[in-house]
């Protein structure tokens, strides 16, 4: 349904202009959002997407430049005057009470005005929308019970209630399965259909072309391709627009699988309020092997993970590392005997935000003695190797100084893999470890694993992208409500065989 | 001993000067010493109980060529000591302290004389043959109060028991409000309070029951209901020693400056309104005795709490064993915090 | 008998004042703007309420006067930690030594001057004294009397009020809170005050309504106790009702004791109040409930902060 | 100011724009503090004069300041410590009385042979305030009982032992004050004759320049930071994260313990109930103020000391009172905390 053309844009932004103290995010960039359509907008990480919608949306006040919401000039100063304008925002990183449950989320967000004045009425409005845009979301549990990809939806919901006119979504579908992302995108295609205009911030090429009327490309703080059919651009142009330069896909390491590195029996361990339980986990790892594990966030991979690097009691089973039951061991030990990992969250097991790349680099090894002696630590010797870690996998805007919370999510992950996969690597598990990376950053971080697991290390990866698992494992597993529910060569997975699988996840 | 230079005199208070109590009393001497002897008199509050910084203070003035300092906190006593003999031209002057030297004097009065007039007030007073005293902290100069106040009503009627509380701080106005309740809630029908804070007085006055405040004349807080009040005159005690040390004739006393009816460095404050003709004389009566040396409240037969005897009959407690008195009389209702 | 009532009777007057600040620290640190300023506030409460009434006003009018007052402290708390985003606990320490100074600075020529308080219920309905019941309710006052209606009205509005709702999401996720048009500062300004007004009551109440009287440092780390109270009740107003019972009736029986000349080690059954809180909280603990603790309490929220 | 829309945080600060708002917030809070002064009576001119003199420029004041920042450079370590480890030490106090209780019964009673005094009154002072937070740690660790009040209540009980002892076994038998006898001289720090001065400093040098070490450069302070930060990551990354949780609480008791003992030993020769008043303030704002880095709490302990001296002469020849002090203190606090404002954030308007 579109409109005429020489009627009013839905958003229109011109020579955006906003710097962090002196730091560029956005110089000079555009962004035209007609009415009727759903507008993907694509880019490296840091490119300053989420940046120029926080701007439409309030949060950020733009240092200069022109912006307008239905032919009318504005200048916003508060997420509630874009709200107010009729502009909505799914945030990147959730804007969710935890202590709230779903409905009083919503509640807080209607506002003073809305007819909705309790929690109950709220609840029943959560459920109605949900339903009617196919994202299951329990009105009544608490946000801190739920899984992200479960937050996700809630927030998702939540945003759609507020009944903006416009749309703007930043990466919602990171975290969903393919199915709800489909769901998800269809409806968000509906909205537009129906004369509402949508943006969808987003790395995966697929969800543009499937689901998308027309893109826009960042880089750099700036739009390099504004508002292009999608129709007219392939995703060869895109990667080339966003990066400046072609990408290079990894397939499944060229190994061998070897002999039984990781063995794990009969893994059980209690729920609690946070926590899913987990029963009866088995498999078994070998070097040299990808083991995939797919399945819907929220059914035990957390979990899992905390058992098998020990942030967790387990209460019964075996974790095997080469013949060894380390399942009583403390983490530390448990690094020692070669396990390592690349967590979901970088910054909150994987590395400290406030100390510096080079610290970061160092923790895992120090307590086993390197740099330094039992007492003393030698600083300079820790800045030296992390310079070289920094070069050879090129982490950009790293120094050994800089603070860790400096860097964008995929050099972060960087510097994850530089020291995960250092020396002694035997197992690696890795836990969704491209969650809301670009596609080159993606790259680097697939042909990393497949590297260190053709140099004879065993890997398991966990993940939500079931394209990721497919395409990288020599076996993949399913997983669902705290079980392994199905395990196959990589041959003879099928979407439809994993479908059927999950099919009894709610 | 003979000062060296002009005389200056300071005063140093452990908290406010104006604490409507014990330092407030000693204020009143500070200006009478001003007035009548025309020297420079200066004053420094909130110095706490702590040898750096009273030595501190001590040394600033002694620098500043002030040769007569007056400590006024049992606290201060150690540390005063020290300075005395780093300072052995200059004279100290300890109020409720421990310490004596060449040139250094401790000055108490004896309040328990006081306190035994007080008692009789009381002991005429009461109907229920319960009185009550609330107090600070258990030590000698407080306990001593505590047991002549109970004596003075048992010289009325054996019968009497006082009830005695400690409120663990010498100024909290509300606790020492909430104290005063718990000791009328024993029947007590006569509240005297040891204390600065008006607050048991008020509380007395309230509930329509004599009282006996203690330091100032307390009248103000209890105007229809006061019998009278414990005072200190320290201008009686300050001004003729100061003088004698400006004079060079000082000899300060080996155990201390301890005075009382006698000198009239304590006194009773004027009389209430529920004080009768009959009680006065009794109390008048007692009082010249007392001077007289025919009377001391601490005189045997003289038992404890737990019923042991302290002195026979005959005797009498000397002034080392008031000192260190730890322990309430018969008739005494108290828990004496520890042993 | 007689010592029961006599000691249920006295219970309210030692958690009334406790109970107040607490309230106010409760209303300020759901907000997420953590309060150790009690003290403080509560001093300048309890000074202005008596200067107040020396000066011949009505003690009702000295109740809300030391409200008042220390609300301006409070919004100087708030200028710094709100506006300013300066370190929560730096600036409730702060606020502890302006309040104590200033009062001792202000208040001197006031000390010690025994002035009329508010009546008890006794006095306002002439209550038969002859019942138990009549004996404990007389000596209360109507603050105290007030007091479970506060209690319950705040506790639902915290926890059952869309107020509530949107105070709390403050203090848990502010940059949530903001995005659903919340003015998170314009909150938390509120809460502050807020607990300004309570802690400056509760300081008034010691001067005016139990002493009649004021002298310098006389809320002697009753603000302590109240901060200690908020953690202990978990954020929760009906709890810190309980609290503020418990640490009250603990500290009102050891005089009690030594009126009646039980034979206990004075010095050990003071701590009772202290050990008995730590044991109940313990306790409350070992039954692993959440803390209850604001999530965002303490921190500094900053909009254009990258989240 | 209010205006968040505009409101952002500078990245990095620097050296220059940092110590600008540290000094314009001193230097406001000092002139509303000398207003205040003038204002109490007290002259303008003396203000210099006197105060400025007699605090920074004489060698009594300057001895009086050393002396006095003895125990607070302990304290603001203990703080700093536990402050690394996220571990809210309200509790200060206390674990400061159990250390002069322990200082005070060895003593007394003479533990030891004479020689050894000294050091023994510094290891039992030391084991006794550790002993006194290890009952919060424990509580915290066992139950998750917030520390803040646990150490807070304790802080209480700990002065209620005092006065127990102090009005029972240790009260002065001639006298019946709560003041225990003198010590013997054997367990005096000896004075080093420059004012009240004693060989505690060498103590403390020791202990504030190995703990500066230790935080510094040893792997002990490296695994104090990531626990502090983040302890699950650290956690996860296999960093023994209890025992350095642990030590460092520990260590935070032990050196409160040691600044009773710095009390009692060095310049009181006794204890009463007076000696440990006020310490929790001075510990709290010395750890933030230097951020809880110890070389800078040295630094801070010495500008609090600087204050003391300061508000010595101004009781002494001024008759200022505690309050006024205390209130200026406040003031220049409030004033430095507010100032940092304008190094932290940078008020943005498009233009
Ligand atoms: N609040 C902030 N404070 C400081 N810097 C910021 C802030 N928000 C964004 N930036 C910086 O602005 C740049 C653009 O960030 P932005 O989040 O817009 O990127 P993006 O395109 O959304 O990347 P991604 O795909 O990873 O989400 C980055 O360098 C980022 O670090
Ligand atoms: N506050 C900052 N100051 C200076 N440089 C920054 C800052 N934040 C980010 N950068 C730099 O900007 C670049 C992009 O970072 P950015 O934060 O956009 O990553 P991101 O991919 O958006 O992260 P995430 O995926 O976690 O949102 C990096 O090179 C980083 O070093
Ligand atoms: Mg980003
Ligand atoms: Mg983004």
């Amino acid at each position: 349904m579109q409109r005429p053309p020489g009627a009013p844009a839905a958003l229109q932004m011109r020579g955006i202009g906003k710097s962090f103290d002196g730091k560029a995010a956005l110089r000079d960039a555009s962004f035209r959002l007609e009415w009727g359509e759903v507008h993907a907008i694509v880019g490296e990480n840091g490119a300053g997407k989420s940046t120029l919608m926080n701007v439409a949306a309030g949060v950020y006040v733009a240092d200069g430049g022109y912006q307008s919401i239905d032919g009318e000039a504005i200048s916003l100063r508060s997420p509630l005057e874009a709200a107010a304008a009729g502009l909505g925002m799914v945030h990147q990183h959730f804007r969710l009470v935890e202590s709230f449950t779903v409905a009083e989320n919503v509640l807080l967000g209607l506002g003073r005005k809305s007819k909705v004045k309790t929690p109950a009425d709220a609840a029943a409005i959560v459920a109605a929308k949900s339903r009617e845009i196919g994202l299951p979301v329990d009105p009544h549990r608490q946000v801190a019970d739920l899984s992200i990809a479960e937050r996700q939806r809630a927030e998702i919901v939540k945003v759609m209630l507020l009944g903006a006119r416009i749309l703007v979504m930043d990466e919602p579908t990171a975290v969903l399965t393919d199915e709800e992302a489909r769901t998800l995108l269809s409806f968000a295609q509906r909205l537009s259909r129906q004369g509402h205009a949508v943006v969808l911030i987003t790395h995966k090429f697929r969800e543009v072309a499937a689901f998308c009327d027309r893109v826009t490309i960042m880089r750099h703080g700036e739009t390099v391709l504004d508002g292009a059919p999608v129709a007219d651009v392939t995703e060869a142009d895109v990667a080339r627009l966003m990066v400046g330069d072609a990408l290079t896909v990894a397939g499944r390491p060229l190994s061998r699988p070897g002999d039984v590195c990781l063995r794990v029996e009969g893994l059980s361990a209690q729920a609690t309020a946070h926590r899913q339980n987990l029963n009866d986990i088995g498999f078994e790892l070998h070097a040299g092997e990808i083991l995939g594990i797919a399945g819907v966030g929220g059914n035990g991979q957390e979990e899992l993970v905390a058992c098998l690097l020990g942030l967790e009691k387990i209460d019964a089973g075996a974790i095997m590392l080469d013949g060894e039951d380390i399942s009583a061991a403390r983490p530390g030990k448990r690094r020692e005997a070669g396990l390592r990992i690349i967590p979901s969250d970088r910054f909150d097991s994987g590395l400290i935000r406030e100390l510096s790349i080079a610290d970061n680099l160092a923790l895992t090894t120090i307590p086993g003695g390197s740099f330094g002696g039992p007492f003393l630590l030698r600083r300079r010797a820790m800045r030296e190797k992390a310079a070289e870690a920094i070069d050879a996998f090129d982490i950009r805007g790293a120094t050994p100084d800089r603070p860790a919370s400096l860097l964008s999510g995929g050099n972060a992950q960087k510097v994850l893999l530089a020291r995960e996969l250092g020396q002694g690597l035997k197992v690696l598990i890795a836990h969704s470890p491209s969650r809301g990376l670009d596609m080159k950053a993606t790259e680097f971080v697939r042909s990393a694993i497949r590297r260190a697991v053709e140099a004879g290390a065993a890997c398991l990866l966990i993940s939500e992208d079931l394209q990721e698992v497919m395409s990288l494992s020599h076996r993949v597993a399913v997983m669902n409500r705290g079980g392994i529910v199905g395990c196959r060569q990589a041959g003879d997975v099928t979407p439809e065989w994993i479908g059927g699988l999950l099919a009894g996840h709610a | 001993f003979t000062l060296e230079g002009a005389p200056k005199v300071a005063f140093i208070y452990a908290s406010s000067a104006q604490d409507g109590g014990w330092n407030e009393a000693l204020e009143a001497g500070r200006k009478a010493v001003e007035e009548q002897l025309k020297v420079p008199v200066a004053v420094t509050e909130n110095i706490p109980e702590e040898a750096t910084k009273l030595r501190a203070a001590i040394d600033l003035y002694v620098k500043r060529g002030f040769n007569i300092i007056i400590g006024t906190t049992y606290g201060y006593s150690a540390p005063m000591a020290e300075a005395a003999k780093a300072y052995p031209n200059v004279a100290f002057l300890s109020a409720s302290g421990t310490e004596n030297g060449p040139n250094m004097e401790s000055f108490y009065a004896r309040t328990y004389q006081g306190w035994y007039l007080a008692g009789i007030a009381a002991g005429q007073a009461t109907k229920t043959k319960k009185i009550g005293i609330l107090a600070g902290f258990p030590v000698g100069v407080v306990n001593w109060d505590i047991n002549s106040f109970a004596l003075g009503a048992r010289s009325v009627d054996p019968a009497i028991e006082t009830v005695a509380v400690f409120a663990n701080s010498w100024w909290d106005p509300v606790k020492e409000g909430q104290i005063a309740q718990a000791i009328l809630d024993q029947k007590a029908d006569v509240l005297a309070t040891n204390l600065s804070a008006t607050s048991a007085l008020d509380a007395a006055e309230k509930a329509g029951v004599p009282s006996v405040g203690f330091q100032l004349d307390m009248s103000h807080a209890a105007p229809k209901t006061i019998q009278t009040s414990v005072v200190f005159r320290w201008e009686k005690y300050l001004v003729p020693t100061i003088k004698e040390i400006i004079d060079g004739s000082w000899k300060p006393e080996e155990f201390g400056a301890f005075e009382g009816l006698e000198t009239g460095v304590v006194e009773l404050a004027p009389f209430g309104p529920t004080v009768s003709e009959e009680t006065k004389a009794k109390i008048e009566a007692a009082k010249q005795d007392i001077i007289a040396g025919k009377l001391d409240p601490f005189q045997g037969l003289l038992k404890k709490q737990d019923g042991t005897v302290v002195v026979d009959a005959g005797g009498k407690v000397d002034d080392a064993a008031l000192w260190s008195m730890d322990y309430f009389v018969d008739g005494v209702i108290g828990t004496m915090p520890a042993k | 008998m007689d010592f029961l009532i006599g000691w249920i009777a006295i219970i309210p007057s030692y958690a009334t004042p406790l109970l107040l600040a607490s309230l106010g620290l409760i209303i300020c640190e759901k907000a997420g703007v953590l309060n150790l300023g009690a003290e403080g506030l509560m001093a300048v409460g309890a000074m202005t309420g008596a200067v107040t009434v020396l000066s011949g006003a009505d003690p009702w009018f000295g109740l809300a006067a030391g409200s008042a007052a220390a609300m301006a402290l409070a919004l100087l708390f708030g200028i710094s930690t709100v506006a300013l985003r300066a370190n929560h606990t730096l600036a409730g320490l702060a606020v502890v030594a302006i309040g104590l100074g200033i009062t001792g600075v202000v208040g001197r020529p006031y000390v010690q001057k025994t002035f009329p308080g508010i009546p008890n219920l006794g006095d306002l309905f002439g209550i038969d004294r002859s019942s138990a019941f009549g004996r404990i309710l007389a000596v209360q006052d109507p603050v105290t009397l007030a007091l479970p209606i506060l209690v319950g009205a705040l506790w639902w509005w915290i926890s059952k009020s869309r107020h509530g709702l949107r105070l709390r999401s403050v203090g848990e996720n502010p940059a949530a809170a903001d995005v659903a048009g919340i003015d998170v500062q314009l909150v938390q300004f509120g809460a502050v005050l807020a607990s300004g007004l309570l802690c400056g009551l509760a300081g008034a109440y010691l001067s005016v309504a139990t002493s009649h009287v004021w002298v310098e440092g006389m809320v002697a780390s009753r603000g302590w106790i109240a901060v200690a109270l908020v953690i202990f009740s978990r954020w929760n107003a009906a709890r810190a009702l309980w609290g503020a019972l418990l640490f009250g009736s603990a500290d009102a029986l050891v005089p009690r004791l030594q009126a009646i000349g039980a034979d206990v080690p004075v010095y050990l059954m003071m701590t009772l109040p202290y050990v008995l809180t730590l044991v109940v909280l313990v306790a409350g603990s070992m039954s692993g409930r959440r803390s209850g603790e604001p999530a965002f309490l303490g921190r500094v929220y900053l909009r254009q902060d990258k989240q | 100011m209010l205006d968040t829309a505009f409101l952002v945080r500078r990245q990095n600060p620097g050296f220059l724009l940092t110590s600008l708002s540290y000094a314009g917030g001193l230097l406001v809070g000092l002139t509303v503090s000398a207003m205040l002064l003038v204002h109490a009576g007290v002259p303008a001119s003396a203000l210099v004069d006197e105060f400025l003199i007699a605090t920074f420029l004489t060698s009594d004041g300057l001895s009086q300041t050393a002396t006095a920042a003895l125990p607070l450079v302990l304290v603001g370590l203990a703080s700093a410590v536990a402050m690394r480890v996220r571990f809210w030490n309200i509790g200060v106090e206390g674990q400061l009385w159990l250390g002069a209780i322990a200082s005070t019964w060895v003593a007394l009673n003479g533990i030891g042979p004479e020689a050894l005094r000294l050091p023994t009154m510094f290891v039992l002072a030391a084991l006794a305030g550790a002993a006194w937070i290890a009952i919060s740690l424990f509580l915290k660790l066992r139950w998750g009982v917030n520390e803040v009040i646990s150490t807070l209540l304790l802080g209480s009980v700990a002065f209620l032992l005092v006065q127990h002892l102090l009005f029972g076994v240790w009260r002065d038998p001639a006298n019946s004050f709560p003041v225990t006898a003198t010590f013997p001289e054997a367990s005096w720090f000896s004075i080093l004759g420059w004012g009240q001065l004693h060989t505690g400093i060498f103590l403390v040098a020791g202990i504030a320049l190995s703990i500066w070490f230790v935080m510094e450069h040893s792997r002990a302070g490296f695994y104090a930071d990531a626990v502090g930060f983040n302890a699950k990551a650290a956690l996860a990354t296999g960093l023994p994260v209890l025992r350095t949780a642990v030590g460092l609480v520990l260590l935070s008791g032990a050196l409160s313990g040691v600044a009773g003992m710095m009390i009692v030993a060095g310049t009181e020769h006794r204890l009463n109930q007076s000696v440990g008043n006020g310490y929790l303030f001075s510990a709290i704002v010395i750890a933030y103020l230097a951020r809880a880095k110890p070389l800078w709490v040295i630094v801070v302990s010495f500008a609090l000391g600087a204050v003391f001296t300061a508000g010595n002469v101004l009781k002494v020849f001024y008759s200022i009172s505690e309050a006024m002090i205390v209130l200026m203190q406040g003031t220049v606090l409030m004033s430095i905390l507010m100032a940092q404002f304008f190094s932290t954030y940078s008020l943005k308007r498009p233009n």
